[in-house]
């Protein structure tokens, strides 16, 4: 995964945690709660000296009980309130997942009660932290209707993204990729802005062959499309930003431009995301392809701990290289 | 807001038994539904628990929340739900407070301070600790009160729900009817504890049995959780040692009950006891009670013509209000 | 939903039972536990009559407890036992997804220790049950590498396929369509048999159009096959019977044959099984497409109670010829 | 089977006594290696918590299961488990118990009867009921032990799985250490109960709270636990107080605690302990203490330098595997 760019300016992370901050200042119905948040700061520190500043009542320590404050965060937004729930790694949202899809997903459906609340963790891995610290649990989420899930590519994607959810009046599962979190960086607008959930944006424009991404993959996507550039392929990168619901419209205008199409996803390949967007344009786009749409994602496997493994499971540059070769000779 | 005292005036006393009947009523008319074949959903009767559905649940004042399980319609009636409602909802019918989206008993209002509540047990435990947590984020002198099974103690959501209330001392009372089965599950195998409400000292905070069949007891426990709660003193766990009289849902006929216990029970029942209660009070007579249930069958009647006339909802609705917004 | 057929013989959740019961007699190392199941039977009568045979100390009545009983099986199959766990309804599973998608699934990964456990329960749609008790959650799982994820759509197949699943070494998950339980019947082989995981089945051949389908909307294929026939159009209908890990020859094979290709699943549209198809068919069989692939499923929502409205959520034969004759015109 | 007798005997002390100072030695070496930045992982170190770890373990007997968690590595000493395997696990070798595939201190060996657990906590507290299941139905004198720290009892596996072990009466054992934190939270903050093993009254099973720094108690404790569960009695729950000495995890420098409060501990080091309870006994010299340490040294010096030798897996085992045959 390479992550050059714009070096100055604002980490993802601390654009995070300026969309939280912010949105505490603007909003007393927003609160925090999750596991080591308060004093501590967080796990990786993303809500630090935010318990000084809003005190213990909106910033919320719990009890490792991941079932019992996701519950509780609806129960809350039923109130009135608009909770964010930290889960300390993503990994560990499976330890509440019946409460998100039992109860969070379904509850505006069948009493339209809005249900405003954000679920955010760190996810994706890069880090050599193992099958449980490293998951992108994004595609079941993407499975569960009357979610939006979204994962953020860059700094100013995660805190108008953020915001928006925030803001958004259904529950949001909100994923940081934890390895951009002090790699990636970039100058932010200095007033308010929100970017628009259910919006893809077209990060990089070419003529060839279309990359639909999103998370980490965006920067090994443009590092393909620069490598890809220098052959003279025009390689177009599409982020999803959000990557439930779907924005079809971007999708299929670029591949309607290109004519070819490969999916880039760190998730696992059966049933990540990639596979709805394949479906998606081999149904709604097939007039406008020249090609296969090829698939690069990690492996149906658990994501292992030592370098070589996690490197060999991981997508990399080479392999997306290899699929636009693939696709130029159509 | 003037909130209910210990003790019971005639016409809470009244409204009470009114409810209690009411419930009765309309189960013993969904059970009729149900049998003929007229319901699409299913039934889970709470008969014979009405003292401590209808008598905790009156504990809670105008803007307390109540979350209820799968076999606890009858505990909504004190937060204003409607013969009307649950009928509409066991139809499947579009003014339905669901609107024809969600079954059987999961309903509710939050404006009526009820909330609609889910199967997977007991998911509205952790809910309920959240609303309780918002009033106490806002500083609001409001209660939540949740319902489950002693079945439902099993689940793991139990156990934390409660375990964060008590460490964050939320304005909530956790109720526990233990009917003595969970399904056709005894209570012996669900759990080796005594008392479900033992389990109170595993969080530190207070722990009462009550005798479910009797309203009054119901009532008076529940209301000093409920103060409690409302006093900035935390939750409180409350059992009801009560008995399922019916199978688990409509289909079951239950065989694995004894019957002598049902009968037992049946001695027992908690409608009875509480006319009985207030006939000694001279606040009900043969003619008045006769009065009351003659209302009350009628207002179930025209609740059950209601629902029939009531239409369906249209197709495409199925792919409405996923989301808000 | 239609469910014509052979109305003789052996009822799906009957087959069920016996190849429980069979494997149970052959094999002393495996047990069963869930909620009710012992001297009530179970909730739809799957093992009636097991415990007087088997005996409590193997067909075990559980707490309401899906994440304890579920991490259960998985010490239990690791020592040596092979568990079959009953989930209520298929609904429930999900209060035990962690135990699955954390312990289970990454267990051999992790230790090269066999979990030979079978996690089954009923799913699907279609008897006015509401959003608690209708869902087809197999596509969250289809999405969990180290999983084995099995809906079988006849009695045949989920005689065979159960007991496939009871000899594999690894956590299967057995989804049955309690739609199907007292409607379809099948004259059975009277001896033993299974039949292979990972192993679709063309259920009916045809040139024209493939449908790629399981569970009970095979029934609907079937139906709408035949009534394409009257049209003069032939269609093959392929049953998945696994969805995970998928069987990519026989679809790409069959649309091979027919170019053009039909997803039919009852699992709601975003990544559900058809995305994942759809997505392999356009990367591998794209040489071979001469339309669009079409997806006909259910929409992304949760699962209604009211009549009118399950019928309009449910995919229904009338939707499966419009996409027939959708692609006829290609 | 050759059961272990409550009184330990010289050469069971003085095994004890060398496992809690490999498991420190260990310990420290890793620390060492994390802060120079030669592991990919991360590390839990449990010293201070060498009395629990060793203590509780070594009361098992072969053929019984033990399910720690992240920070309970020195737990797997008694049960065989190498300083060599301990490493390679750390740097990922591809001769490691996981061949790479798992992180920092979850490893395990069926065979030598311990499990390889995971991080959710505490997902092994079901898994060992689970042995234990297995071990009941076949009618084997076997048990099973699990590990967790007290935050890892507010989650509802923790209650679930407890509460079915004690319904099923099975050959379990369920150790907490309490070391006063989960990550930075206090135990103020994740329970009121004043001891965790009060909760044990919830299930109807007998609890006990230990001295975690006494591995003496802490041996006989579990050892009777051990005894019990074999013998058909069922479930036991034991609390183990102590101190976490060293930051969650290696990236934490724990600014949170109080430097009183491991000072505190400090002085109740429990191989110090153990130590003067063996110079007490004649069973330890400074010499021979001296021998051992070194010996210990070398032994784990070797291991590091074993695992830094070995050779990583090659990048496509990352797809082998997933699956059984
Ligand atoms: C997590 C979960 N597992 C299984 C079920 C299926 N189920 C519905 S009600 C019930 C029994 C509940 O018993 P109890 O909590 O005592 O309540 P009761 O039915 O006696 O009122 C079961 C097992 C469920 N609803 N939720
Ligand atoms: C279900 C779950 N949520 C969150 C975490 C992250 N986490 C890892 S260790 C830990 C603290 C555990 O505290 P405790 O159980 O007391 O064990 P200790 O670390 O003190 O040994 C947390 C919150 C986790 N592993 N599992
Ligand atoms: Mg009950
Ligand atoms: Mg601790």
């Amino acid at each position: 995964m390479s992550t050059a760019g714009n070096q100055k300016g604002t980490s993802y992370i601390d654009a995070i945690s300026q969309a939280l901050w912010e949105e505490m200042e603007r909003d007393p119905s927003i609160f925090i709660m999750g596991e080591d948040i308060g004093i501590y700061g967080g796990a990786f520190k993303v809500t630090e000296g935010f318990i000084d500043h809003f005190g213990p009542e909106r910033v919320i320590d719990m009890p490792i009980a991941e079932e019992a404050f996701i519950g509780m965060g609806v129960g809350a937004a039923l109130m009135g309130m608009r909770p964010i729930v930290e889960v300390q790694y993503a990994d560990f949202i499976s330890c509440g997942w019946d409460q998100i899809v039992n109860v969070a997903a379904k509850m505006h459906y069948r009493t339209r009660d809005a249900v405003p609340m954000v679920i955010r963790g760190p996810s994706g891995a890069g880090l050599r932290a193992g099958p449980f610290h490293s998951q992108s649990p994004e595609g079941w989420f993407a499975h569960v209707p009357g979610l939006k899930v979204i994962v953020p590519g860059t700094p100013y994607d995660a805190k108008g993204l953020l915001k928006a959810a925030i803001r958004d009046d259904n529950p949001v599962i909100y994923f940081e990729h934890k390895y951009l979190y002090r790699r990636l960086k970039e100058v932010l607008p200095t007033g308010d802005y929100t970017v628009p959930i259910s919006k893809a944006d077209v990060q990089r424009e070419g003529d060839d062959v279309t990359i639909v991404t999103y998370g980490a993959m965006l920067q090994t996507a443009l590092e393909a499309a620069r490598r890809a550039q220098e052959k003279g392929i025009s390689v177009e990168v599409v982020d999803l930003r959000t990557i439930f619901p779907l924005d079809k419209d971007t999708i299929l205008n670029s591949v309607a431009k290109t004519s070819k199409a490969i999916m880039l996803y760190e998730d696992t390949r059966t049933l990540g995301i990639g596979a709805e967007i394949s479906a998606i344009i081999a149904e709604e786009g097939f007039e406008n392809l020249d090609g296969p749409i090829i698939r690069v994602s990690s492996p149906d496997a658990p994501i292992p701990y030592s370098p070589p493994l996690e490197d060999f499971f991981l997508p990399q540059v080479d392999d997306v290289l290899a699929a636009i070769d693939k696709l130029s000779a159509y | 807001m003037e909130v209910k005292s210990l003790e019971l005036n005639t016409q809470q006393l009244m409204e009470i038994y009114y409810f209690m009947r009411l419930g009765r009523a309309i189960e013993e008319r969904l059970e009729l539904l149900y049998k003929g074949g007229r319901l699409p959903g299913a039934i889970y009767l709470g008969r014979g628990q009405e003292a401590i559905e209808v008598g905790a649940s009156y504990a809670l004042e105008p803007g307390d929340m109540l979350a209820p399980t799968h076999r606890d319609m009858m505990s909504q009636l004190p937060r204003g739900i409607t013969a009307k409602e649950i009928f509409t909802q066991h139809y499947a019918r579009t003014n339905s407070l669901t609107r024809g989206k969600g079954e059987d008993n999961y309903q509710g209002d939050l404006k009526r301070g009820t909330f609609a509540t889910v199967s997977m047990l007991p998911d509205f435990y952790p809910v309920a600790a959240g609303a309780a947590l918002a009033f106490k984020i806002r500083n609001e002198k409001r209660v939540a009160m949740t319902y489950c099974g002693e079945g439902a103690t099993s689940v793991g959501d139990w156990h934390e729900s409660i375990n964060v209330a008590s460490v964050l001392n939320l304005p909530v009372v956790f109720i526990v009817i233990n009917n003595g089965y969970a399904y056709s599950t005894p209570v012996y195998k669900e759990m080796k504890v005594a008392n479900v409400a033992d389990r109170a000292c595993a969080y530190a905070i207070p722990g009462a049995v009550v005798d479910g069949n009797d309203v009054i007891e119901c009532y008076r426990e529940t209301k000093k959780a409920v103060d409690r709660a409302r006093d900035g003193g935390g939750p409180t766990l409350i059992e009801a040692k009560t008995m399922r009289m019916r199978g688990h849902a409509g289909h079951d006929p239950a065989k694995y009950m004894a019957t002598e216990i049902i009968d037992l029970w049946t001695r027992r029942d908690p409608i009875v006891r509480f006319e009985n209660y207030l006939i000694e009070r001279g606040l009900l007579t043969d003619e008045s009670k006769r009065e009351i249930i003659n209302r009350i069958n009628a207002e179930v009647e025209d609740a059950v013509r209601f629902a029939e006339e009531s239409p369906y909802p249209e197709g495409k609705e199925a792919i409405e209000d996923v989301y808000r917004g």
